[in-house]
């Protein structure tokens, strides 16, 4: 108890310490002048002192609020702190949030990073210098250059030393600009551009236009290398997310010759465990909730896999050795699942948020972002892919199950029971395609439709690999994801994607059978 | 070894089996004999368990299996060479010749005895072609390998030489007395190829419009009454 | 020979087939090969107008695919097949194969089995097979007639209007041959006709080979010695081994070849 | 009759189900809520749910039977454009009444039909200015970016002519259309990104709901923040941030006639209802339920009818549309808002909000009052004198 | 043989049947005022009218599938251009009646368009239009069909290149830029051949030629499938290559009935346009066109009458359905179609057919 007042009494200590700002600079903060505010956010910067600091963040974060008089606080779990004072009390009357739109958040930005440019800590710095990168400007020059003399890292010194570049390019000094343009031939900053093709074409002075040109050169030829290794990426990473859309169909549709319309569906119900494990995770354990994805994963595996199980035993069974039949039954189970969803969770999506460890991205190439959520989309598609190999192909379940495919009534006649059988392959085809939901959850929407959206897009990768081909499955889902990444610049999303479809029907024209097409006897 | 009781069948309403009785011992073989269409096949699915009957009753060393899958039987320890090789189309030879150990567990499931290979040294040229990709012949001898693999108490042969050239007849003809001799296994052979079935049987049936027209021991077989069963 | 009119069916060239020089079928040089796997090596070989052959050789020797190769289901990777002296069978395709004379029975019959056994021959019946003659196709009593003859001879008179798909093994086999016999081609390749008939079966389609020797071109595929023995009589008979021919002569010279023996009959 | 019947055409099922079903639920709210206080002209009003589960024929076929076999006097519903179109021949023909409630590109004016969503004055024109302003972040570039279809396209063409029209050049302006249920929006990104180092530059997204999540997940991946490259969306509401992780999207745009945030007694009356209606309801969800515009479009839009009704003592097509001119009825966007005899369309105040971290918007901007609507948009050309029935 | 009719007198009667009944209707909303006790109320003579152009295109599909064994999951985009190829026709006679008050249709004055784009060349002829309804369907089939049965595409393969055909249509014509009225397509048409669309008179003779074009279809495709073509369709559909070696060109047979299927399908776009008032894209969606499927297999593949039956009992279960349990029609329609594979294998002509057996 004593403990706990000493605190308090610290705290309050502490509070007091801050008490240093200026009322009158605050005050247009809490005022309706547009211009006087951003004015203000600029003083409050230029004070260079923790608190002018810890304010800022505060107004970032939208934790400081005004009376109507034009007093500022902070509120935190229903004590206000006078900014001005440093006093703790009860909340005042009519508080309310101190507005910030965009414009005065760039403000904060702004004023925020030429504050951590002097941080002791180096990530702050660098964030710091990466973002003034985006806009340095001349009356950043003094600051910048004070910065330098004191930086240690190399790294952020030579980023340091292109943004006094960037911000010199405005000198009116030409022999200072022409010293900068030439600098900045390794820069591979976009936002440069405009600003070299002026100088290009108008620079008063010959030999910076001629610098210019050279670095224009430079930076255009660097820009369409990361245009290109960016497109490969991109497709590639379009490629893993209709891999794991599309392998569990390979297996139930590849495989065991289901047409499975409620594919889509099974994605869904991932996708909606992967919902449900979240909201247990933020109800029960809210400290791991990064890691919820990792309860995701299996639950969502299990769940689909028994819902999956559940089709099988009560409708698919009797389906078998009737292919084109089961097109008619899992459309009626897809609409029922997708009904049942609606009813449960309302036909509204929810919200799937990424671990903050799969936000962002890093970046490669000068200015590439390669997402980190896209990244781990990637990989896991690769393991999944792996396990699905090795299970068909190194275990006598997945020869059994290849076995069975082929031949039901002689695996039985050697011994294998096709019941269990069919049931273990289509369960483990829906929960591959639970998985798939997982992944899927991390990029876009969860609702009723989710799996609407993939499973045309499922069936063309499966079957222009080949059915019943993993291999092809594989090579398909990355030949449409890179030639969609590459035309899709050129001609436009949805040209692209018509093209795509025509280049399917013209591919199947010369590979009837799928990229990896069986030959020989056993084909027919 | 096997028992099999007045068994009936009918597709839709044909009634194609008609109270077929007959039993078999352990250490012997039998010869299904036949005209085209009279049932012979019929017969032997009803065994395995493929078709069902309608009446009678099929024991296994005294075990009432009529009611058992496929599986359970393969499990029960009976082997099939069905007619028309039922080869796994996209399963290498290596494959398909594991599919015969499925009823076995642990080592023993994976490992291919190298007397197959032996009798037929074919497969073991071609042991990662597709199974489909082989020659009629050529799949008739890998039927007859991943029966033999799973070391059955009985093996059910449906013209196990159709396709197979003559000197690997004589093999198979060869490995059959074997297993006879060694006399822990009950053969059933359904066979057109009259010599070969009479060299091999120590008894036999004849069966004619679904049923049994004639059985008896071997040195019958070469009745006029027979051979009348089998005549056009 | 040549232009000989059977009693009811058959005809051994008929019309836009050039046998001046007495062959209807050329093998020269074929080739297949599978993934680096040669199933037939560098083959020759030819069958006379009317000439009745008979081909035995081991399981996987190529007798199957030299066949498809004939049909045109199997390219050649090298070599020429000639029908006739002018037409190459490598650039026709199956269907094409098929009108301009040559009938086919696999080694595992292969019958329509969603059709009736009439149906299955009224298919196979020789007569435009283009769509607009087959959409207003009505049959006439001799073909009619024609059908039920051929019912008869392959005893399923009684049996034409089950489907073809109920069929036994053995009876699907006959059928197939009718279908061929329907057709009325001048080259007829019979892949084992016999697997799966009984004693009595097979001594009867010797007769009917016998029957048809001459007014067809035949070549028959068999396992069964006895079978070959019987129909082959004076002709020749082929031993094919690994994709070539391995001997070729009498029958009763071929099956004292030593190398045939070794090989195929065994001891 | 003892009742009157009001027919609601909104998908339950299909693709528009995720928006379409709330607006169901909100004009069960408010028939109830009629009926709680007696009705109109002292009859219950009875509504007749049906689902034309997002197929555009279907729309017509349930329209048609509404009208002809269940004989309501009013018809609520559609959210597409096309669903409208495919209606309205329906109710020219039967010479029935049909109340929309969603934005749209304008280019149309019936008789039968009563707009209570915004046309592209009332929304999108106001968003783009207020972009450009310097408190916007003055933009000098735009992506126009949308779904591939009637909506976007039209906006687009409409706010190209009037960018042309404030100086903005045909380099600084690019257009890119999406199929519907896209989801992969690497490259766009990437695009947007590349054009926006050529000036400031704003993304003024006509994106279809559905693709809205993917869109503005790559956003964020990509590290383009609102104070970067802001995004002004056209489709984005309270409802379609429910399902998405709103942090990544703080301060980027949307331009409404109604936010769920407006402080004002007549809105927390209205979300007050509409709470408790769901949880009483059990409606999925139910206790995370929002308000967005076209809900509280069709909230007044069944009051301004009820009104009407009562005014002309007749449901009766010609007489209550004669009595729907001049309609007022005070908002939950604390404003007065009136429907114009002329055009059908409500006079709307515009709000211009800022996404929050908790799904909410900020108000930035708004008008003075309300605006009146400009179905026909001046800049098309050929629509000078086209603004009346 | 043993086919000597068409029809059993069973079917006959069956048929005869239906088409009194259904021919009555629009006379009995005509003739008998609302209130009457024989009156049929105009939404159920739509309604019906409808489902004949859906009976249309499932009879059209199932004579590839059910009988050819060709499975179509683009069927969508033939039954849509028909309905296009003559909206084009109604759109024109519009005439100056639309919101523009110019000659041309509305979407091209907002697009800035001056004149018709030359693919709209002749539309504004009735009997160039209908022209266009055989043709265009037919040619695409024609083309579509004959590389893909060249390269022996088959099974799966097929289906799908259909499918993502029908998808790229959809896509294409969801764009402005591509001259048919983007997503909204056409609608609010006016009048046909001078008679307003919106006439009872004018609905009822739609519906009645639908009707006989609906009979006219069962009698030609019957004909068909009982010639000796039909048994090569059959076998086409069951052992390809078995055809080829008795000398027939499954190419040709299946490019005279898919070409056949994609026009009859055509049609009944055509028919089903000026009865539902709009045309638009999503018709092409590969949804759309597996539930043409999904008719023909509710009412039994391979049988003619089945995917009849089945076009009126899916979406007259639908209708029903939406406006009565707006919330668990899903429910209701996805078990319906569960039951009736698992008890029906047949369809729903199985429960008629089965004592033939
Ligand atoms: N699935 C079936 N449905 C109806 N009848 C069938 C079916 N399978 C076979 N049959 C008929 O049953 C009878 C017996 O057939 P089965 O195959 O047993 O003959 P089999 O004695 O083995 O003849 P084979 O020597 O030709 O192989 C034949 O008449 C055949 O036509
Ligand atoms: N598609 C293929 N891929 C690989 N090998 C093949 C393929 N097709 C055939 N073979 C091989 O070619 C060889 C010749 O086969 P073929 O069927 O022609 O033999 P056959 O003479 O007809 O034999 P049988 O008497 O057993 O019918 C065999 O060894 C077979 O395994
Ligand atoms: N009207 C719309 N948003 O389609
Ligand atoms: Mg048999
Ligand atoms: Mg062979």
């Amino acid at each position: 108890m004593l403990k706990k007042l000493l605190l308090l009494a610290c705290l309050l200590y502490a509070g007091f310490a801050r008490a240093a700002i200026d009322p009158a600079v605050l005050a247009p903060l809490a005022g309706d002048d547009p211009d006087a505010r951003v004015a203000a956010i600029a003083k409050i910067g230029a004070l260079a002192t923790d608190e002018a600091t810890h304010l800022l963040t505060a107004l970032q974060n939208g934790d400081v609020y005004a009376t109507p008089d034009g007093k500022l606080y902070f509120v935190a779990d229903d004590k206000a702190t006078d900014v001005a004072t440093g006093a703790t009390g009860p909340m005042p009357e009519g508080l309310d949030g101190v507005m910030i739109n965009n414009r005065l958040r760039g403000a904060i930005e702004e004023a925020m990073s030429a504050l951590k440019m002097f941080s002791p800590d180096r990530a702050q710095r660098l964030a710091a210098v990466t973002e003034l990168q985006k806009s340095a400007t001349l009356a950043q020059a003094p600051l910048i250059e004070k910065a330098l003399a004191q930086e240690k890292d190399t790294d952020i010194r030579e980023l340091l030393q292109l943004v006094a570049a960037t911000a010199n390019l405005q000198s009116p000094d030409a022999v200072k600009r022409q010293a900068a343009v030439a600098a900045l031939v390794d820069s591979s900053n976009a936002n440069l551009r405009p600003t070299l093709q002026t100088m290009v074409t108008s620079d008063a002075d010959e030999g910076v236009r001629v610098a210019a040109a050279h670095t224009l050169q430079a930076l255009d030829s660097r820009l369409a290398r990361t245009e290109f290794v960016g497109n490969v990426f991109y497709g590639i990473s379009l490629a893993s997310v209709l891999l794991l859309a599309a392998l569990g169909l390979a297996i139930t549709f590849g495989l065991m010759g289901i047409i499975n319309m409620a594919h889509g569906e099974l994605l869904m119900i991932g996708a909606y465990t992967t919902y449900l494990c979240q909201m247990a995770f933020r109800r029960w354990m809210p400290d791991a909730i990064e890691w919820y994805l990792a309860a995701a994963l299996p639950a969502a595996f299990i769940v689909t896999a028994l819902v999956g199980i559940a089709l099988e035993r009560t409708v698919i069974r009797w389906l078998y050795g009737r292919p084109l039949e089961t097109l008619l039954a899992t459309w009626g189970i897809s609409l029922i699942l997708m009904q049942a969803v609606r009813s449960i969770f309302g036909a509204q999506n929810v919200e799937v948020s990424n671990p903050a460890w799969m936000s962002g991205g890093v970046t490669v190439l000068g200015s590439l972002v390669l997402a980190y959520n896209r990244i781990a989309i990637i990989v896991f598609a690769l393991l999944v892919v792996a396990g699905v190999w090795l299970i068909l192909n190194k275990t006598r379940l997945g020869l059994f199950v290849r076995a069975v495919m082929q031949n039901r009534r002689m695996a039985g006649c050697v011994g294998v029971s096709s019941a269990k059988i069919d049931m273990m392959t289509f369960g483990l085809g829906s929960g591959i395609a639970g998985l798939g939901g997982v992944a899927l959850s991390q990029l876009g929407n969860v609702g009723p439709d989710l799996g609407q959206g993939y499973i045309v897009d499922s069936f063309m990768v499966v079957v222009l690999g080949g059915v019943g081909q993993l291999a092809g499955t594989v090579i398909a889902a990355l030949g449409l994801g890179e030639a969609n990444k590459f035309l899709e610049p050129v001609a436009g999303a949805v040209l692209a994607k018509i093209a795509i479809l025509i280049f399917i029907i013209i591919f199947i024209q010369k590979r009837p059978q799928g990229l990896f097409a069986m030959k020989g006897r056993s084909a027919e | 070894m096997l028992q099999v009781e007045k068994i009936n069948q009918y597709y839709g309403s044909s009634h194609t089996l008609r109270g077929v009785s007959l039993e078999l011992e352990k250490g012997k073989c039998m010869a299904l004999l036949g005209r085209n269409g009279v049932g012979k096949t019929t017969l032997l699915k009803c065994l395995m368990g493929v078709l069902p009957v309608s009446a009678g009753s099929v024991k296994l060393e005294g075990r009432d299996i009529t009611k058992l899958a496929p599986h359970q039987r393969a499990r029960a320890g009976i082997a099939y060479v069905p007619q028309g090789r039922e080869i796994f189309a996209r399963l290498t030879v290596e494959e398909n010749l594991l599919m015969g150990l499925a009823t076995h567990s642990g080592k023993k499931a994976h490992t291919i005895k190298g007397e197959v290979y032996e009798l037929f040294p074919v497969l073991k040229e071609m042991l990662h072609r597709r199974g489909g990709d082989l020659s009629g012949g050529q799949q008739q001898q890998l039927a007859i390998a991943r029966a033999l693999l799973a070391e059955p108490k009985l093996i059910i042969l449906d013209e196990p030489t159709e396709g197979i050239q003559p000197s690997i007849i004589k093999d198979i003809g060869n490995v059959i007395r074997l297993l006879r001799q060694r006399g822990d296994m009950a053969i059933l052979l359904c066979e057109q190829y009259f010599d070969f079935a009479q060299e091999l049987a120590d008894q036999f049936v004849v069966l004619s419009r679904g049923e049994v027209v004639a059985s008896g021991a071997q040195a019958a077989m070469n009745d006029p009454d027979v051979k009348r069963h089998l005549a056009v | 020979m040549i232009g000989a009119q059977g009693p009811s069916y058959g005809r051994v060239a008929g019309e836009g087939l050039d046998t001046t020089h007495g062959a209807i079928l050329y093998l020269e040089e074929i080739s297949v090969v599978f993934d680096g796997f040669r199933a037939l090596n560098k083959l020759s070989l030819d069958i006379s107008v009317g000439e009745l052959r008979c081909i035995i050789g081991p399981n996987g020797a190529g007798k199957t695919t030299m066949m498809d190769v004939i049909t045109g289901k199997t390219r050649p990777t090298s070599g020429t097949a000639f029908f006739g002296q002018t037409m190459d069978l490598s650039r026709m395709s199956e269907h094409e194969i098929a009108h301009a004379g040559i009938g086919r029975k696999f080694q595992r019959p292969t019958v329509f089995e969603q059709h009736t056994v009439f149906e299955n021959l009224e298919l196979a019946m020789k007569m435009d097979k283009r769509v607009r003659p087959t959409l207003f196709a009505r049959l006439s009593s001799e073909q009619r007639g024609k059908i039920d003859e051929i019912l008869k001879l392959i005893r399923l008179n009684g049996s034409e209007q089950r489907l073809a798909g109920l069929l036994s093994h053995g009876q699907k086999q006959w059928l197939e041959i009718g279908m061929l016999l329907m057709q009325e081609p001048q080259l007829i390749l019979l892949d084992e006709p016999v697997a799966g008939m009984s004693d009595a079966e097979t001594a009867r389609t010797a007769e009917l080979l016998n029957e048809l020797r001459g007014k067809h071109s035949i070549m028959v595929v068999e396992h069964d010695m006895a079978f070959v023995t019987e129909i082959a009589q004076q002709g020749t008979v082929t031993v094919l081994h690994e994709g070539s021919v391995l001997a070729q002569g009498r029958m009763a010279e071929v099956q004292a070849d030593e190398r045939v023996i070794e090989v195929y009959l065994g001891r | 009759a003892d009742t009157i019947k009001v027919g609601i055409l909104h998908s339950l099922s299909g693709t528009m189900a995720i928006s379409e079903t709330s607006l169901k639920d909100v004009a069960l709210m408010t028939i109830d809520e009629i009926n709680a206080k007696g009705g109109v002209m002292g009859k219950k009003l009875e509504a007749v749910v049906v689902d034309p589960a997002s197929n555009w024929p279907l729309f017509a076929e349930k329209a048609r039977g509404l009208i002809a076999q269940d004989k309501v006097s009013v018809v609520f519903g559609c959210w597409t454009s096309v669903s409208r179109k495919s209606v309205l021949p329906v109710f020219k023909e039967l010479n029935s009444l049909l109340f929309y409630p969603v934005q749209y590109e304008g280019e149309e004016l019936e008789k039968n039909v009563f707009y209570t969503g915004a046309a592209p004055n009332q929304q999108a024109i106001p968003a783009v200015e207020y972009l450009m302003s310097k408190e916007g972040g003055g933009a000098k570039r735009f992506v126009l970016l949308g779904t591939d279809y009637v909506y976007p396209r039209t906006t687009n063409k409409i706010l190209r002519a009037f960018l042309k029209s404030k100086g903005v050049k045909d380099a600084d302006i690019d257009e890119v259309y999406t199929p519907f249920g896209h989801s992969d929006y690497q490259t766009i990104v990437a695009n947007i990104k590349k054009f926006s180092a050529g000036g400031k530059t704003a993304v003024i997204s006509t994106i279809n709901g559905d693709s809205n999540v993917p869109f503005y997940k790559e956003l964020g991946n990509a590290g383009l923040k609102a104070t970067d490259v802001p995004v002004v969306a056209f489709s984005v509401g309270e409802e379609e941030l429910r399902g998405v992780d709103a942090k990544p999207l703080v301060g980027h745009l949307a331009a409404w006639n109604y936010f769920e945030s407006i402080k004002n007694p007549v809105n927390a009356d209205f979300i007050k209802k509409w709470k408790a209606y769901a949880a009483a309801k059990k409606l999925p969800n139910a206790a995370t339920v929002v308000t967005n515009d076209p809900m509280e479009a069709t909230y007044v839009g069944i009051h301004m009818w009820a009104q009407a009704v009562e005014k002309a003592k007749s449901t009766d097509t010609d007489k209550v549309i004669a009595a729907m001119g001049g309609q007022s009825f005070k908002a939950p966007s604390g404003f007065t808002l009136t429907m114009d005899a002329t055009n059908h369309h409500l006079h709307k105040p515009v709000f211009i909000g800022e996404i929050r971290p908790d799904g909410q918007f900020n108000v930035v901007w708004k008008t003075p009052g309300p605006v009146r609507a400009n179905p026909w948009s001046p800049y098309i050309p050929g629509n000078e004198g086209k603004q009346k029935l | 043989m043993n086919h000597p009719s068409l029809f059993s007198r069973r079917a006959w009667s069956g048929i005869a049947a239906g088409v009194v009944v259904l021919a009555a209707l629009p006379l009995l909303n005509l003739f008998f005022a609302d209130g009457h006790a024989l009156h049929v109320p105009s939404y159920m003579v739509s309604l019906i009218g409808k489902f004949m152009c859906y009976a249309l295109a499932a009879l059209a599909l199932d004579m590839v599938w059910g009988y050819a064994g060709i499975l179509s999951l683009g069927h969508g985009v033939f039954f849509a251009l028909g309905a296009y190829a003559h909206g084009m026709y109604l759109m024109r006679a519009i005439g100056r009646d639309g919101v523009y008050q110019s000659d041309l249709p509305d979407f091209m004055v907002f697009l800035d368009w001056k004149s018709y784009p030359w693919y709209w060349s002749g539309t504004d002829s009735f009997w160039v239009s209908l022209a266009l309804v055989v043709l265009v369907p037919g040619v695409l089939a024609f083309v579509f069909g004959f590389f893909a049965f060249r390269s022996r595409i088959k099974g799966v393969y097929f289906s799908i290149i259909t499918q993502a055909m029908t998808y790229a249509f959809m896509l294409l014509f969801f764009r402005n830029n591509t001259g048919f009225g983007g997503n909204n397509g056409f609608t609010d048409f006016k009048r046909i051949l001078g008679y307003s669309i919106s006439a009872p008179g004018t609905k009822a003779t739609l519906y009645l030629v639908t009707l006989a074009v609906l009979v006219g279809a069962l009698v030609l495709c019957r004909w068909i499938v009982k010639s000796k073509l039909g048994r090569v369709l059959q076998a086409v559909r069951d052992s390809e290559s078995r055809l080829m070696f008795i000398g027939y060109n499954p190419l040709w047979f299946k490019l005279f009935v898919w070409t056949l299927s994609a026009v009859l399908c055509g049609i009944a776009g055509a028919l089903y346009v000026p009865q539902v008032g709009i045309i638009n894209p999503s018709e092409m969606s590969p949804a759309n066109s597996i539930e043409m499927v999904i008719w023909a297999a509710v009412g039994g593949r391979g049988t003619l009458l089945g995917p009849v039956i089945g076009a009126f009992s899916v979406n007259g279960l639908k209708s029903w359905f939406t406006g009565a349990f707006p919330d668990l029609w899903l429910f209701a329609l996805g078990l319906i179609f569960i039951l009736v594979t698992r008890y029906l294998p047949r369809g729903l002509a199985g429960l008629v057919r089965k004592e033939q057996a």
